[in-house]
């Protein structure tokens, strides 16, 4: 027990400090907003926050659609998706509901893709949803038939990194400058990425959650 | 340093290039691997020879690419290098003779004279080294290199004796690693030169100056086998005879002595060091040394073992020399340079002839070796002879020019260590002689062989007669122009130049 | 080419080729060779750019500080790129054939999952390098952290398990940290741009408190003793060449990221105690590490702690580069040190690898005679040996050169005893491997063949170690380039 | 409203950062230590979103904004890796209890 006496005093510690530190902060942080919205007209978005993630510091955001990828990646590398046998065959009453629930569902993650340009909302809260999606298929039952297509899913789960890359080479062309959109055309830029980085994240949310590679049986 | 001289670099390839080669061959080409080494030394021979030459007509050779940041890779060849890289290159080829002989029939010898041949490129290196960081490199190049050779037999002796060396040696490196540093950062890039490279600094840096030539000793010191960091010579000599002749005339002990000269005349400069005040306590230790190895080779039964507490002995005659003002005293020195390498090695290969044909090792095992064996025991007889300073032998020039050049210094102590050397060399060696001339041939010999039509196989007998016949030469036609004495003189004559 | 493409290429090709080994998982070993290929091209392109007109920036997105993210490449960035892709081409070359060593499912599956990861890595690498933004820096960070950890586990043993498990622990943590500092960073400088922090200059507690967080996430990251005690299990117990990628370049990037904050964002708080602070924990890990090393059993673990104890040298650049005098010197001492480090430390782990698959085990003990069943390897295990020990002419001689001779200049005497002190240390444990290379065997055993590209990808790496040394000039060269320690290389008092 | 101080969330958050460093070191139970690193990441983001909130002008900063968007996405990603992770070593530690698996 002295460690976690010695644990409890280092975390005090570390606690003062910070505490300390966030006090002497100065009390108005100049932050970037002014400067954010000043270029918000240029940005193609009306969004400040959807300007900062894909425009400002879209980098930021390329990088990140890797780092997704690379998670799926690893998560497969290590073990094979178990799923308990109760999900494995159909559920009519989930079932009749996924009828009714799953197009609202993808509907909605579309319309967060789209109003994520002027309010808030985007490809990662529009991910959240697909991936809540995916994961009632599994448990209805559909686990089987989602991870047949195992081609498919790593496309899909791929398409985000792709696509993304695509435009950087592709208004580096027009632009000669990396993720530099020309003028007036960053929405529909930004649109494009989303849309193809709303399905990756959607598809790594829900396989995360499968947490492991198609199994045989499964697939 | 505008002028490059490939010749220079000519030289160190020759072996460098063999020895990787020969690491690439099968174990069992033995004769595409026997002509690469002759072809290898015989390359290296020439070249020194054209060098020798060229330098002998007043041409200067320089080599240098970058290295460290302002200080670069030179090479040069004045007459302290020609001096060293032409003995080694002469008694290189002889004992690559010897060793093709020696190791026939035994397993691993592409390794072997891979390691060999690198060996002799750091030898070759280090006396053609322009400055202090290339010589350096090629100091830890040979401390790398033997490594393998001393334990090349793989038996739990032989990594013993390595682990020792290279402990003795690593360390002594680190200083030596040191030193370099801290002078470099006093004085900058140190290129060698005759009479000193720092005179500038005695002023302003003496404490120093001193301490850090104290390191340059320490560190040179383990190899030239310095009582007391000779701990490792004795424990070496669980290597192949080949090798223990190459690092005894040669190789490492002649490397850390030739490191000394270098230290002494050409970085510091011999008056500089004397007004430093520190030459004295070289010259003591030299001293020590000298009677200290004598009297250990005195209780030794195992031949090797005696003869490697000969050579400490002797390779401070080396330091000595050049521990003592004077143009005479450095000629005495220098000269010993090569005489105890063509003696020593003489010595060792007649060893190595005994161990291999007859299974002697022991003095004790010796009773008639000189009639079963009467031409190696020849060599031998002169080899030993010259130790002990008998005219008109080359030992006997040295000594008498240390000697002569000590009494002119005011020194009169060294000239008594010189003669007390002198008698316990001769109380060690002529014993052997005795047993080997005068005693009856025991019945039959420990692990007797017979090879050839000759006493032993030529390729074992040849090396020793020709060194023993250098021997004579050098003693014999020192006065002579074209002699190490000569060449050593005018070595001196630059380095006391007005 | 101009340097904005070249600094996409290195970031996307990586990234777009770890997608496609995901997506077609046939493809993955050509893929690691043609971005090796292209990588390598871009770097030297990339690396004749700066020599030739200086540091190249880029504003992503065409904004530039503080609003977006700029890419920069100095020549310390370009240093770092060219290391990481001279180590990327080796190991792409060696895991051509080490993972089909044995055609069994495990292994299939492991060669199929070590591209796409082993070029997140790449690309992680690649990224951090350019990026003069500390938030992006995180993101980096993670990147790497998540490729690294998942490749130790590749190895799928209990130990490698738990070994990356403890690992990835370290590493989340440590990014928590980091990201926290870096919030206090935005609050207080409004901006998370390392030139725009620079420029300010600014300091005060909740710098203090935010750069203590900062480094302490590095530190673990870098595992600077006493945070080292993660590194020797994962190192270990990783498949040879990731245990090359990770002690090579992995924990290198933490240290990059640290010099970046220290010598150019916030050099106001670099303070002579906290420098020495620094150096006293290098030397630490130098003495720890190689007596542990000295000790090990196996001989991926001694490889292991020789990691830890190498990574003191690095921060010994700390109080030797922080003073006035020598302080470039030092700096380029360091660096190359660190060059030096990465080839040789990769030639000993593909060659620890080797042994392992001929001789089937790595117990130090046990290795007698190996000489004679892997002649090559022995040898470049022999050459890395030497630069590591820091004999001359190696890479490593050059490095400790320089940091020696700052050391002395500033007479700060007790670095030059640690450094010596460290190489013998280093030599004993390295004699002590192979020792045993030479002991005479009567009945040699018969080892498992061994593909010649696995022993001659590692002695190349190993010649390499020794050979660049004489390309120290030049790597002070390109050091010099935008390099936030200013004055020249000494060469000591001129003589007249 | 911009005007008003919101400081108090940011030492809410460094208490949970340090909350959950503190769990992290002495929970041997690795689900735990997981929720952990997540306590500690929420703590960060707080302060972000706090700092944020704070700075002058009609709207809260977007930038520290769209930075815990993005430590979010990366923390997801954490736990899916760092679960997948434990359960393959209790696996591989066959029927040991997940406190002494690490």
């Amino acid at each position: 027990m002295t460690s976690r006496v010695l644990v409890s005093v280092l975390s005090l510690a570390l606690l003062a400090a910070l505490g300390w530190a966030v006090l002497s902060l100065p009390f108005r942080p100049t932050g970037l907003t002014a400067e954010s919205l000043v270029k918000l007209p240029e940005s193609g978005v009306t969004n400040p926050v959807t300007a900062v993630l894909l425009n400002y510091r879209g980098y930021d955001t390329l990088l990140e659609v890797g780092v997704l990828l690379l998670a799926i990646v690893a998560v497969w590398s290590l073990r094979r998706g178990e799923w308990p046998a109760s999900h494995l065959h159909d559920r009519p009453l989930l079932m009749s509901l996924l009828r009714v629930v799953l197009p609202v569902l993808v509907l909605a993650a579309g319309y967060l893709l789209w109003i994520g340009a002027f309010a808030p909302g985007g490809a990662f809260q529009g991910g959240a949803l697909l991936g809540g999606a995916i994961v009632l298929v599994m448990l209805g039952g559909l686990a089987r038939r989602v991870l047949a297509f195992d081609r498919l899913l790593r496309a899909g789960l791929v398409l985000g990194v792709i696509v993304f890359a695509a435009v950087c080479a592709v208004t580096m062309l027009l632009t000669g400058g990396l993720l530099q959109f020309p003028a007036g055309t960053g929405g529909t830029w930004i649109m494009v990425i989303e849309s193809a980085a709303l399905v990756s994240i959607g598809l790594t949310l829900g396989l995360l959650y499968f947490g492991g590679r198609p199994n045989a049986h499964h697939a | 340093m505008n002028l490059q001289s490939p010749i220079l670099l000519g030289i160190l390839l020759s072996s460098f290039v063999t020895g990787l080669v020969i690491f690439c061959l099968k174990e069992e080409s033995h004769r595409l691997r026997t002509w690469l080494n002759l072809l290898g030394s015989g390359v290296k021979l020439v070249l020194v020879a054209v060098l020798l030459s060229g330098v002998y007509r007043g041409e200067t050779y320089t080599f240098a690419i970058e290295f460290l940041p302002g200080i670069p890779f030179a090479l040069g060849a004045d007459a302290n290098a020609v001096l060293f890289v032409t003995l080694s290159s002469v008694l290189w080829f002889l004992t690559t003779l010897y060793a093709v002989g020696y190791l026939e029939h035994t397993p691993h010898r592409s390794r072997f004279f891979g390691f060999f041949s690198l060996c002799v490129t750091a030898t070759t290196g280090i006396a053609l080294s322009a400055n202090l960081v290339t010589f350096l490199t090629f100091y830890e190049l040979l401390t790398v290199t033997t490594y393998p050779l001393i334990v090349h037999r793989g038996t739990r002796e032989a990594l013993r004796g390595g682990k020792i060396y290279l402990t003795y040696t690593l360390v002594g490196g680190a200083v030596l690693l040191l030193a370099v540093v801290w002078l470099h950062s006093l004085a900058g890039p140190v290129v060698f030169k005759e009479r000193g490279a720092i005179q500038a600094l005695v002023a302003s840096h003496r404490g120093e100056l001193q301490v850090i030539f104290l390191l340059f000793i320490l560190g040179l010191g383990v190899k030239a086998a310095l009582v007391p960091l000779h701990g490792w010579l004795p424990k070496a000599m669980v290597a192949p005879a080949p090798v223990s002749a190459l690092l005894h005339a040669v190789a490492v002990v002649k490397a850390g002595a030739f490191g000394i000269v270098r230290i002494v005349y050409d970085v510091y400069g011999v008056e500089t060091a004397a007004t430093l005040g520190v030459l004295h306590p070289l010259a003591i230790a030299a001293g020590i040394t000298i009677v200290y190895g004598s009297v250990r080779a005195l209780v030794q039964d195992e031949l090797k073992k005696r003869l490697a507490y000969s050579t400490v002995s002797q390779v401070s005659y080396i330091v000595l020399g050049a521990a003592i003002l004077g143009p005479v005293a450095t000629i005495g020195g220098l000269v010993h340079l090569v005489h105890q390498g063509l003696m020593k090695i003489t010595l060792f290969f007649c060893a190595g002839n005994y161990a291999e044909t007859l299974g002697t090792h022991r003095v004790s095992e010796m009773n008639g070796v000189g009639r079963r064996m009467p031409l190696t025991t020849m060599a031998f007889t002169v080899a030993a002879l010259g130790m002990i300073g008998v005219p008109p032998l080359s030992g006997y020039v040295s000594k008498w020019y240390l000697q002569k050049g000590a009494i002119q210094a005011g020194e009169e102590w060294v000239a008594l260590v010189l003669g007390v050397s002198s008698l316990l060399n001769a109380a060690y060696f002529l014993p052997i002689l005795y047993r080997a001339w005068f005693n009856a041939p025991p019945e039959h010999w420990p692990a007797e062989h017979r090879v050839g039509r000759w006493e032993t196989n030529w390729m074992l007998l040849l090396p020793p007669l020709v060194t023993a016949g250098l021997v004579i030469w050098a003693g014999v036609f020192a006065e002579s122009s074209f002699s190490p004495l000569a060449w050593v003189k005018l070595v001196a004559a630059r380095e006391y130049a007005p | 080419m101009t340097s904005a493409w070249a600094m996409a290429w290195l970031i996307l090709s990586p990234l777009v080729a770890a997608a496609l080994a995901f997506a077609f998982p046939r493809l993955g070993r050509s893929l690691a060779l043609g971005t090796a290929g292209v990588v390598s091209l871009v770097v030297v392109r990339l690396m004749g750019l700066v020599f030739a007109d200086g540091v190249q920036t880029h504003r992503v997105s065409g904004w530039g500080a503080p609003l977006g993210i700029e890419l920069r490449a100095d020549g310390l960035s370009v240093l770092m790129l060219i290391v990481t892709a001279l180590i990327g081409v080796a190991i792409a070359l060696y895991s051509q054939r080490y993972f089909v060593s044995d055609h069994d499912d495990e292994a299939l599956h492991r060669e199929r999952y070590f591209w796409p990861l082993f070029l997140f890595l790449w690309t992680a690498l690649n990224a951090l390098y350019l990026s003069a933004d500390i938030f992006n820096f995180y993101v980096t960070l993670e990147m790497l952290g998540f490729a690294a950890v998942t490749l130790v586990a590749l190895a799928g043993t209990h130990a490698a398990l738990t070994a990356a498990l403890r690992y990835l622990f370290v590493s989340l943590s440590a990014s928590l940290f980091y990201l926290l500092g870096v919030g206090f960073v935005y609050g207080q400088c409004g901006t998370v741009d390392l030139p725009s922090l620079a420029a300010q200059a600014r300091s005060g507690p909740a710098l203090w408190v935010a750069l203590a967080l900062m480094t302490g996430g590095l530190v673990a990251k870098a595992a600077l003793f006493p945070l080292h005690g993660w590194l020797p299990p994962a190192h270990a117990n990783a498949p040879a060449p990731v245990s090359a990628l990770l002690s090579a370049l992995v924990v290198k990037a933490p240290f990059y990221i640290l010099l970046r904050l220290w010598f150019e964002a916030f050099p106001a708080l670099m303070t002579p105690a906290v420098a020495q602070v620094f150096g006293a924990l290098g030397a630490a890990a130098i003495l720890w590490g190689s007596v542990n090393a000295l000790f090990q059993a196996r001989l991926k673990l001694l490889i292991a702690y020789s990691t830890v104890a190498q990574l003191g040298y690095l921060f010994l650049l700390f109080p030797l580069a922080a003073t006035r005098e020598g302080g470039f010197t030092a700096w380029s001492g360091g660096l190359m040190f660190l060059g030096a480090h990465a080839c040789a430390k990769t030639a000993m782990f593909l060659t620890a690898g080797n042994i392992l698959h001929a001789a089937g085990h790595d117990r130090i003990e046990d290795l007698d005679g190996i000489t004679h069943l892997l002649p090559v390897s022995v040898f470049a295990f022999g050459l890395a040996g030497t630069s590591l020990i820091g004999l001359p002419p190696s890479s490593g001689f050059a490095g400790k050169w320089l940091l020696l001779s700052a050391a002395l200049a500033q007479g700060q005497w007790w670095w030059v005893a640690v450094i010596l002190l460290g190489s013998l240390l280093a030599a004993a444990y390295i004699v002590r491997v192979l020792a045993h290379a030479f002991t005479r065997v009567n009945e040699p055993k018969t080892p498992n063949p061994i593909p010649p590209v696995m022993e001659w990808t590692a002695l190349a790496l190993a010649g390499l170690a020794v050979v660049l040394g004489f390309a120290s000039p030049w790597a002070a060269e390109l050091l010099r380039v935008g390099a936030p320690v200013v004055g020249p290389i000494l060469t000591g008092g001129s003589v007249p | 409203m911009p005007d008003a101080d919101y400081r108090m969330f940011a030492l809410a958050g460094v208490a949970v950062f340090a909350i959950g460093f503190y769990s992290l070191i002495v929970q041997a139970h690795l689900l735990k230590r997981i929720m952990a690193l997540n306590v500690m990441g929420s703590g960060v983001f707080l302060v972000y979103i706090a700092l944020g909130a704070q700075t002058p002008g009609p709207i809260p900063d977007p930038v520290p904004h769209a930075m815990v968007l993005t430590g979010i996405v990366v923390s997801v990603c954490a736990t899916g890796l760092a679960l997948a992770l434990v359960d393959r070593v209790q696996a591989a530690a066959g029927e040991a209890e997940p406190g002494d698996a690490a």
